[in-house]
């Protein structure tokens, strides 16, 4: 199946909920939906498409937004189905009904942005070490690190 | 009789830190929880803080036994951002450097699987040869474990006609040895009776964890990044993904050994065409803000770094997924219902790299199965009960 | 005299001392063979060619610091190791090495001496589950029941391989079996099946690849000595070696002939056919890989007994007939 | 005389544990290397044990993550003396390019006390070898 293929059909079979679809490179293929759309166009790519491989899940803080992106693979390249949610309200529906594999990116999400995702069967919030700190969501760009200092051993000479 | 045993942070059978709470019965493992981030160090928010060539160092140390793969992938995408094209022989050698380390940590995963098993003599042999290849990096790159060979626009390194003919006379002997051991190794029956039936996942279960590398190979899915997405040389060399269709162990340790046949092939192949001509060209300091996604299968598995530019000489977003990542729930399907001593071989087979894994943090707790009491005198019928019809259904033959 | 006597042979010759060399020179035989099959060197630099290593092995755990957990059963962990070298040291004055005067003191040899010594190898078993089970670590804990269910597996075998030479020589006393061997080596022959099975399962008892699985170092740690430390896991790995001596030294009487020639020669004997044993016994940990705990019940009671009954009709049959 | 017999054994049986404490794995698998047969280190009677109760020398590789410390100091604890720390690598040195992360607390001589530094990113199999025996020169 070519890239144009997998446009084309996405046109055709979910052209009324996806808002965009890109095609920077050869094999690249960016999809935008709606956050609300997100899970049921997933579904429909699985069925049409056969896109049951998620690579990963990254975040991208744009100051008063997030930006979600899916990254799956097919049989010839990869498509990415983007999403942008508020700052205010960060939340999103969990992938994981329809790709059980998800779980684990989705909760990395929820550790390292602060992003609530619901329906996630396994909801414990997420740990950094035992003992961090809450909402401290250390991929968010206004959160910085501060460094504790260190000892030398036998003090400085 | 009922009882959890933690497995790690510090266990023999993990050279990394990582937590594994088994819950047993007896010798059976009834559920299992993985807990990461003993080995989390923040490589994410770090790579946002240094600019583009700082970050091929810090990519390398992703990873030991990977530290290619990532700074292959990372350098890959960054190409692509700066809008520059690598010169063909650059290529060639970053992709030389690549399959010979495919093949040392092939090797080296053989000898640790040994090792699990209980056969330190298959290990011993195997990590001796492995000395052979390693000899081999160091000679292109000047490092046994760091190549460092990667630069953006290139490679740091050329490669002499001496160098290409020691290099081919170390893959002739490494063929021949490679393929002697894996011959006494099918013929010794205690190894095989270990690996086969144990580990079981199957074919629907690695599509729908999202399993990859010979994880999914060994359970018949063939993917293979140099092949779906032929990205660089990938698309001018001869090679064939290999696959299994016994869904265990046994299948990842044959995945495993026909790759590393492969790679002899595809290295073969690198070494006799390389193209003459420079091996880097300059790169700019800054890139447009633009955004890649990069893919490389290393030998794990499937690589995946978003990159995000925004015009200055840092990256306003560097996602890396390591393969073993993706492997956990698939772990976790493996370990359930499967002997205590075969934590060790489930767990290596499908190779993890920890410390790839946990640039980021994760929590996974088994759907927790059946559950019954079992007594101490129920036990040793448990024990004597062979718990998987797979035993017997051996269709994945040894490759030689 | 007599009392001076018994104590040299209690203290030096063939006892402590002696056994307490011995055995560390098999287990730098053994570690030197294990490297050698393995491509590597083994000991070197510890006396010459290695030869001390052992023994710096074990000075060192003695002067180590001696930790014992706090959970553990404080008593029985301590006297254990002790216990346990105390029977491998009685099972080596069985040994019918030690014959240099001709009437031997009735305590050590005497009609049923075979049972005894093989009763007295069994019990380091029960002491390595004891040792595992009072440690209450978890690994322990599994160590000491898989100790217990191999146990189950490679005992009759062993004890049904043992019983067919004593059949054939007509005696249950050790000496003369080995006598009666002496006499007419050709009738090693007919035991040659019972050597291999009693070869195998002295390597299930002494928990040594492929059957190492009480202690599987990938799998539970340490197993069942996870918790000892310092003097205790010296008097373990002691024992162990004593045990290695004296069980290739039990499969050396029944099947090789024992150790004819009076003091020094009958000592060359046992050296040498020891050695042979020990090789055996190496090349085997050597050559394979660790099985799991199912595998070596099943394969005991599967190959192994059917194996040994085999001996035992053949030594019948052969008795009936032949002789 | 006892106590000259008591180091003479210290330098000759040095039994080790690894340890990983958040490392790349780079320095662990040269450790391990150095256990095969090119290196073998079994020349100096190096043995690498599973437990800490029967080590005495913790060769530790990477830097010390915030979750395991509390772990290394465990085992550093279960180790029965004498005991000795020998860092290997850049990272157990000071943390190498993950100093300064938010989930590094740096070296491993933040944590417990350290005998011999091995530098290297990684070290070589041939320093490792050169660390232990340098550590025991000095016993």
């Amino acid at each position: 199946m070519t890239d144009l293929d997998i446009i084309e059909k996405t046109r055709n079979r979910l052209g009324d909920k996806v808002a965009e679809i890109a095609h920077p490179a050869p094999r690249r293929i960016f999809i935008t939906v709606e956050p609300h759309n997100l899970v049921a166009v997933v579904a429909g790519l699985k069925k049409e498409i056969g896109l049951w491989y998620l690579a990963t899940i990254s975040g991208v803080d744009l100051g008063d937004h997030f930006e979600l992106l899916y990254h799956f693979g097919h049989d010839n390249g990869n498509l990415t189905i983007r999403t942008r949610i508020p700052r205010a309200q960060p939340q999103v529906e969990s992938l994981s009904p329809v790709i059980p594999g998800s779980i684990l990116y989705e909760r990395e999400l929820q550790d390292m942005f602060g992003i609530i995702i619901n329906h996630i069967p396994d909801a414990r919030p997420l740990v950094l070490p035992d003992g961090w700190p809450a909402e401290n969501f250390p991929l968010r760009k206004d959160w910085t690190h501060e460094r504790t200092p260190e000892i030398i051993p036998g003090g400085k000479k | 009789m009922k009882f959890t045993i933690p497995i790690g942070p510090q266990h023999p059978a993990l050279k990394e830190p990582i937590s594994l709470r088994m819950t047993v019965e007896g010798e059976v493992i009834r559920d299992a929880d993985i807990r990461l981030g003993y080995n989390h160090r923040g490589l994410e928010k770090l790579a946002e803080q240094k600019n583009w060539i700082q970050n091929l160092y810090l990519t390398e140390r992703i990873c030991g036994i990977c530290s290619h793969s990532h700074a292959t992938c990372y350098v890959q995408g960054v190409e692509k951002l700066m809008e520059i094209e690598p010169p063909k022989r650059g290529l060639y050698i970053r992709y030389l450097v690549a399959e010979l380390e495919r093949i040392h940590s092939h090797l080296l995963w053989l000898g640790v699987a040994g090792h699990e098993a209980g056969f330190d003599s298959f290990f011993m042999y195997t990590w001796r040869d492995r000395e052979v290849v390693m000899d081999l990096l160091e000679m292109i790159s000047g490092n046994r474990v760091h190549y460092a060979i990667n630069t953006i626009g290139g490679v740091r390194r050329d490669l002499d006609d001496g160098q290409a003919k020691k290099i081919l006379d170390g893959l002739e002997v490494l063929k021949k040895r490679s393929e002697f051991y894996f011959k006494l190794a099918a013929s010794e029956p205690t190894f095989v009776a270990r690996l086969a039936g144990v580990g079981y996942l199957s074919k629907e279960s690695a599509m729908e964890l999202c399993a990859v590398g010979p994880t999914a190979r060994a359970s018949n899915v063939p993917r293979d990044v140099r092949k779906d997405d032929p990205h660089a040389v990938y698309d001018e060399v001869p090679f064939e993904v290999c696959t299994a269709d016994s869904c265990d162990v046994l299948g990842r340790a044959v995945v495993r050994i026909k790759e590393l046949f492969e790679s002899f092939k595809i290295s073969e192949f690198l070494v006799k065409n390389l193209p003459p001509g420079e091996i880097a060209v300059k790169a700019p300091k800054r890139a447009k803000p633009n955004e890649v996604l990069s893919r490389y299968e290393a030998p794990r598995g499937e690589n995946t770094h978003y990159i995000k530019s925004n015009g200055t000489d840092k990256p306003e977003r560097l996602k890396v997924r390591a393969p073993t990542l993706a492997n956990y729930p698939a772990t976790v399907e493996m370990l359930k219902n499967g002997f205590i001593a075969d934590i060790p071989l489930i767990f290596a087979a499908i190779d993890p790299c920890i410390c790839c894994a946990e640039r980021t943090v994760a929590l996974i707790e088994a759907r927790t199965g059946e559950e019954k009491i079992v007594r101490f005198s129920d036990l040793r019928r448990l024990a004597r009960r062979r718990d998987h019809p797979l035993v017997s259904k051996r269709n994945t033959v040894w490759p030689f | 005299m007599a009392v001076l006597k018994t104590l040299l042979y209690l203290l030096v010759y063939p006892g402590l001392l002696f056994l307490f060399v011995y055995s560390t020179f098999c287990e730098w035989v053994d570690r030197k063979l294990y490297a050698r099959f393995q491509n590597r060197m083994g000991p070197t630099h510890t006396g010459r060619w290695g030869l001390l290593q052992p023994i710096a092995d074990f000075v060192k755990l003695m002067a180590k610091e001696d930790v014992v957990p706090e959970m553990a059963d404080k008593r029985l962990f301590t006297l254990l190791p002790i216990f346990s070298l105390a029977i491998v040291l009685t099972a080596g004055l069985l040994l019918p090495v030690w014959f240099y005067s001709a009437a031997a003191a009735p305590m050590i040899s005497f009609p049923g001496d075979i049972i005894v010594l093989l009763y007295l190898l069994s019990l380091p078993t029960l002491v390595f589950f004891l040792a595992g089970w009072s440690s209450t670590n978890y690994f322990s804990t599994i160590g000491g029941t898989r100790v217990l269910t191999m146990l189950f597996g490679y005992e009759v075998p062993l004890f049904m391989a043992v019983l067919s030479p004593a059949i054939l020589a007509n005696s249950w006393r050790l000496a003369e079996i080995a006598q009666f061997y002496q006499k007419k080596p050709i009738l090693i022959l007919p035991n040659l099946l019972g050597f291999v099975i009693a070869v195998i399962c002295v390597q299930a008892k002494l928990e040594r690849t492929p059957f190492d699985i009480p202690h599987a170092e990938t799998e539970i740690v340490g197993g069942t000595f996870t918790e000892y430390s310092g003097k205790k896991l010296a008097f373990f790995r002691l024992m162990t070696d004593i045990e290695l001596v004296v069980s290739s030294g039990l499969v050396a009487t029944v099947f090789l002939g024992g150790f004819p020639g009076g003091l020094w020669l009958g000592l060359l004997n046992f050296v040498i056919k020891t050695l042979f044993v020990i090789f055996f016994l190496s090349l085997i940990r050597a050559l394979t890989s660790r099985i799991r705990v199912d595998q070596v019940v099943s394969f005991a009671w599967k190959i192994l007994a059917p194996l040994a009954v085999l001996q035992l009709f053949i030594v019948i049959l052969f008795k009936g007939w032949i002789l | 005389m006892l106590n000259r017999l008591v180091r003479w054994s210290r330098i000759k049986s040095p039994w080790i544990l690894h340890l990983n404490s958040g490392a790349c794995n780079a320095c662990d698998i040269e450790i391990v290397a150095a256990l095969t047969p090119r290196f073998d280190v079994e020349r100096f009677g190096v043995l690498l044990k599973a437990t800490p109760r029967h080590a005495d020398v913790i060769v530790a590789t990477g830097p010390v993550t915030k979750q395991i410390k509390d772990r290394i100091i465990r085992i550093y604890e279960q180790t029965p003396d004498p005991k000795f720390v020998i860092a290997v690598g850049a990272c157990a040195m000071s943390g190498c390019v993950y100093r300064g992360a938010y989930n590094i607390m740096g070296g491993l001589d933040q944590v417990i006390p350290v005998n011999v530094y091995v530098p290297g990113c990684p070290a070589r199999p041939d320093a490792i070898i050169d660390g232990v025996i340098k550590l025991l020169g000095k016993l």
